[in-house]
């Protein structure tokens, strides 16, 4: 079970080998279907993860959730999707019809480009970056262009309130949410997400790191404009944000990057903070699954719980109270270092 | 102060996560409605002697009707009774006003429809009700027929006035009597079908009894559990 | 992506459904969807959107159908739950709003003063019923209408949508 | 100096927070509101007009329709309005089960109004307990009026119906259940220090605008005026009960929030007393078919409605119907001041405000 995947992998290439082929176009042609397996993954995830938010969030409020369409109403979602790909797809006269339209593919690619560097098992990545971390941290960050090309192109007060209010957001809590993982990077030695794992090998990092862990949960929380954060859609307030004027599938497609968007992080999260793929028993890609599972609960159980905070107060929280936490986290991060050379303990 | 608030907060979500959901399964299980919920109102027309207390307590004209003056008798003669519920503010001042009880309302409210005209309800004059009075108002008519007429209303006076005697030609067990008597003198429908049946049919009219008095047992007994629970 | 958002296209596709099997199947399929995940949009001002949120709330729970998902904003809604009389001074917003949905969309008329102007009917500012300016699919009757019978309209709605049947004035 | 750019934002008239037709046009600059722009008149159903071509009997439907949340608070107004000018005493059992219908109104309408400052502040979960509890009230609506929201219980001369057997049980297992509500609307949201970042100093109400303003209410009363009608100039029997006047000083949102679920309890403890003292006998005064006032009689009576001071003018001309009929409601005199407690805030107060001044669109529209 444990290299089911990557048994699976090195088949095909030795079968495309045998076929004739050179082994760089193999390798390519490798790549490609690793690209389409991560799609599947996406989808099935998101049609999973929109199912569970539904119900748990019903479970949080005594309610039963969809129920009537399916075993528990897990045909729900398609029922969704199926309808949005039918709607009328609406592009306001007074929009810019460029960026209007391009805003959403633009959102979707960057939120499955996070899928990249993720090692989903003991030697299972897409590609196996040296600076893995680093690509994603600024991966991330690029999604905020997306939000801001939906509020621009609806040319819509709603939208463009919500597209300066996320990023505003995005970019505050960009520069603590990098600087929490430094932490980790500094212990571990390298930004390269399978050795990180690696160094996990004895003690997870969220136990040498707690600071790290919960600055980058917070941090995590506003970029992925979850609540209590969620101040680009903020429904009661500027009824859609960003996103009013979408309809559709267009619409979908940001919904669909958001839930994306949500598994990456929390990924990330169980990557460098839980221990990734290590477990007993179980073969890494289960852990892997578990832990991000895990990790997007907690994710749901915040958002049911928690009104929304508002704009001054997120940005003050974060400039005052999340920047010089995890700069003093570095900072004892590294005098903890220091302290176990000096002992001679690593 | 410091995140307690908020870690209690999540305490009391995560507590009901685990508690039974309180939903009801509306379509699957219908819901436990009141004794004096009111679904839809209900007409009945041969109770009506349209006196028009209802039209005028309604404070948005809901209710309507049309009588027409018959020739001999100074009776009005109800045609047709509408009631347009598109407009009912459900407030009970037409029921609480009859004097006859025509007018309730049951637990249905199920009342969608795809057309707004399906809303309104117009009740016509059912056609028995028409042999019935013409044969009262007009007395020229068959003379058997009439002669029957007058037997069933002088047993239906009889059965009104002092229903023991005769009902226990019928029925043997006295609780039976009783109740059955009771139902004579309060319901005027039931009252009038078996005096009808024992001037025609009385092996029949035995049966009927019977039947109403085992139906009005159940309504009993229901009532009764209904009351306890 | 296939869509007939006017009533003669609606017709073609019915004529070439003669011809062509795969745009029944995909017919029937598209108004599965539908009907299973009617997002509503509620306007409301009067007793009746506090009987709607009651039926969002835990004891009637409208998530069970999948119809949960209250949306804000016209463009992303399938279905306008009208729950209100209308004044004449709501009247254009109305109209706005119902002209900014994307099609296919539906009406649902919840409570007498939607259905007809209800109580409100002698009011000089109240028009009779929705239905005199954005057609109607669903007529809910009630003062208030009962959460269930809500479901109830709205599952009728879904029979309606099931059969494909979808006019538009 | 950077020039600043004014716009205005309309919230409503269609929109998830503006608890019906409200239409705010807010004067913003950047994110700061400059003014807001109350408009009025979305939900207007000339009430007060059609009034006049009622009978004083078949007028008492519509004033449910007008505080729908309170359903019996402005029915029990107007038929103690009407009561007052034709002179119509109301026995002692009626008296004691409109208090605890007009209590229960009450609680259901600060229920209501907690969930939507939860729902309209993002935490959706406040809503459903909230409306969770409530369910019960509506259930002992729909048993003793037959109606969950609108039940017309409450009528000229008395109630409708003498209460059902079961009416007294569901009323005292709601009763001892109102401390726990409490305890779970403040754990969930009053403690939470996101909920308080969002409602402390937001929309400060100070008392001397309060009384410019006319506000009443437990707006009037989280200003720091400990004035409530019931215990001011009691009406009905309310003199014989036992219960305090919850006041703050503050006149911020949260201490209007915290005023509502303060008066849960006290409530509470009026139904309670009621409960106890429930006596036995007629529940409707005899009153005549026809109701008719001396021509030139005029009345005015007001109640202590969950909103605020709930008033009704009466000028009768000898008919069956009212000659005139003037609602003064507090819900429409209290969105007066929303442009005032939300000038220099974040536009996320406006929503807050009109949260926590919970005004009805029905009620002020007419």
């Amino acid at each position: 079970m444990e290299h089911l995947f990557t048994n699976l992998a090195t088949a095909l290439t030795g079968w495309m080998i045998t076929l004739g082929l050179s082994p760089v176009w193999a390798d390519v042609i490798l790549l490609l279907v690793k690209w389409i397996i991560i799609i599947t993954i996406i989808t099935l995830n998101i049609i999973i993860l929109i199912w569970l938010e539904r119900k748990v969030s019903a479970f949080f409020q005594e309610r039963l959730g969809p129920n009537r369409l399916g075993p528990f109403g897990i045909f729900q979602t398609i029922a969704d999707a199926i309808k949005l790909l039918t709607k009328e797809d609406i592009v306001p006269s007074a929009a810019d019809k460029l960026i209007f339209k391009t805003a959403p593919m633009f959102f979707i690619v960057v939120a499955v480009m996070l899928y990249t560097v993720i090692p989903m098992g003991q030697g299972m990545e897409v590609i196996n970056l040296n600076i893995g971390l680093l690509f994603f941290i600024s991966m991330g960050s690029l999604s905020t262009i997306a939000l801001l090309m939906a509020g621009w192109g609806s040319d819509n007060k709603w939208s463009l309130m919500g597209a300066v209010r996320s990023v505003a957001q995005m970019i505050s809590y960009e520069i603590p949410l990098a600087f929490s993982l430094l932490g980790v990077v500094m212990i571990s030695g390298s930004l390269n997400l399978q050795d990180i794992v690696a160094a996990q090998d004895n003690i997870w990092f969220v136990i040498l790191q707690p600071i790290a862990f919960l600055t980058y949960f917070i941090a995590a929380t506003a970029e992925l404009n979850r609540g209590p954060f969620d101040m680009p859609e903020a429904e009661q307030e500027l009824t859609g944000g960003a996103y009013t004027e979408y309809t559709g599938m267009r619409w979908a497609l940001f919904f669909l990057a958001e839930y994306t968007n949500l598994v990456a992080v929390s990924a990330l999260m169980a990557t460098v903070f839980l221990g990734g793929w290590q477990g007993p028993w179980l073969p890494s890609w289960l852990w892997i699954i578990i832990k991000t599972y895990g990790v997007i609960l907690v994710f749901f159980w915040v958002k049911w719980t928690f009104p929304r905070i508002r704009m001054d107060h997120l940005m003050s929280f974060s400039w005052k109270v999340l920047v010089p936490v995890s700069l003093g986290n570095i900072l004892l991060t590294g005098a903890g270092i220091y302290f176990c050379q000096w002992m001679g303990w690593c | 102060m410091n995140g307690q608030g908020l870690i209690k907060g999540l305490g009391i979500t995560l507590k009901h996560f685990f508690q039974k959901e309180i939903t009801e399964q509306y379509p699957d299980v219908m819901p436990e409605l009141a004794t004096r919920f009111r679904g839809c109102l209900q007409f009945e027309f041969e109770k009506c002697i349209a006196c028009g207390i209802c039209v005028n307590s309604c404070p948005n004209n809901v209710l309507s009707f049309e009588t027409e003056k018959s020739e001999n008798s100074k009776k009005k003669k109800l045609l047709s009774y509408t009631i347009d519920f598109q407009y009912c503010m459900f407030c009970n001042l037409c029921v609480e006003g009859c004097p006859k009880d025509c007018l309730h309302f049951d637990h249905d409210f199920e009342l969608s429809t795809f057309s707004r005209d399906d809303i309104k309800r117009v009740y016509l004059r059912p056609a028995e009700m028409d042999e019935e009075k013409e044969a009262d108002a007009a007395p020229v008519q068959d003379e058997q027929e009439s002669k029957e007429q007058k037997q069933i209303d002088a047993m239906l006076k009889a059965l009104q006035k002092n229903p023991q005697k005769i009902l226990a030609k019928m029925l043997e067990q006295e609780e039976d009597i009783g109740i059955l008597s009771e139902l004579m003198q309060s319901n005027e429908k039931t009252a009038g079908k078996i005096a009808e049946l024992l001037v025609k049919d009385k092996e029949k009219a035995a049966k009927v009894a019977a039947g109403f008095v085992t139906k009005e047992k159940k309504n009993r007994l229901q009532a009764e559990k209904g009351g306890e629970e | 992506m296939v869509l007939e958002t006017k009533n003669d296209q609606l017709n073609d596709v019915e004529e070439l459904a003669g011809n062509n099997i795969l745009v029944t199947t995909f017919e029937k399929l598209w108004n599965w969807g539908r009907s299973w995940s009617f997002w509503p949009l509620n306007y409301g001002c009067n007793c009746c959107p506090i009987e709607v949120m009651a039926a969002g709330a835990g004891r009637f729970d409208q998530a069970r159908f999948g119809y949960e998902v209250v949306r804000a904003v016209p463009r992303q809604a399938d279905l306008l739950t009208v729950a209100g009389p209308i004044t004449l001074k709501m009247k254009p917003a109305i109209e706005r709003v119902w002209a900014q949905m994307p099609e296919p969309k539906w009406v649902i008329a919840m409570g007498n003063c939607a259905v007809s102007g209800g109580p409100f009917k002698d009011g000089y500012s109240v028009l009779p019923g929705v239905d005199s300016i954005i057609p109607v699919d669903v007529y809910i009757p009630g003062c208030p209408v009962r959460p269930e019978a809500l479901f109830h309209g709205m599952l009728e709605l879904k029979k309606k949508v099931q059969q494909g049947e979808y006019r538009r004035s | 100096m950077m020039q600043s750019d004014i716009y205005n934002v309309n919230v409503g008239p269609i929109h998830p927070s503006t608890h019906g037709g409200l239409h705010a046009e807010a004067v913003m600059d950047g994110e700061i509101i400059q003014d807001v722009i109350v408009h009025l008149g979305y939900v207007h159903r000339s009430v007060e007009k059609i009034a006049e071509s009622k009978t004083y009997q078949q007028f008492v439907p519509y004033t449910a329709r007008l505080d729908y949340l309170a359903t019996n608070l402005p029915v029990l107004g107007y038929c103690q309005a009407v009561e007052k000018l034709l002179g119509i005493e109301v026995p002692e059992r009626a008296e004691y089960i409109r208090i605890i219908m007009a209590e229960l109104s009450r609680i259901a309408s600060h229920q209501i109004a907690i969930s939507a400052t939860g729902i309209d502040l993002g935490a959706t979960t406040g809503l459903m307990y909230g409306m969770r509890d409530r369910e019960r009230i509506m259930n002992i609506f729909e048993m003793t009026g037959g109606q969950r929201l609108l039940s017309s219980y409450i009528r000229i001369g008395g109630v409708g119906a003498d209460i059902p057997d079961e009416f007294i049980p569901a009323v005292q297992s709601f009763v001892n259940d109102i401390p726990k509500m409490m305890d779970e609307y403040n754990g969930l949201m009053t403690g939470n220090e996101i909920w308080e970042a969002r409602m402390k100093g937001v929309g400060i109400l100070s008392k001397e605008d309060a009384v410019k303003y006319g506000v009443t209410g437990p707006n009037l009363r989280a200003s720091g005026i400990a004035y409530d009608i019931r215990k001011a100039e009691p009406y009905g029997i309310y003199d014989r009960f036992d219960f305090d006047i919850p006041a703050r000083s503050g006149g911020d949102s949260l201490d209007r929030w915290n005023i509502r679920i303060e008066e849960l309890g006290e409530s509470g403890r009026i139904i309670q007393q009621a409960l106890d003292n429930l006596p036995e006998g007629e529940v409707k005064a005899k009153i005549p078919k026809v109701l008719k006032a001396e021509a030139g009689t005029e009345v005015y009576h007001r109640i202590e409605s969950a909103k605020g001071e709930l008033g009704y003018y009466i000028v009768s001309d000898g008919g069956n119907k009212p000659y005139r009929l003037h609602v003064r409601a507090p819900s429409f005199i209290n969105l007066m001041v929303l442009p005032l407690v939300c000038r220099g805030g974040v536009f996320q107060d406006l929503i807050t405000n009109i949260a926590t001044l919970d005004p009805i669109l029905g009620e002020s529209d007419r």
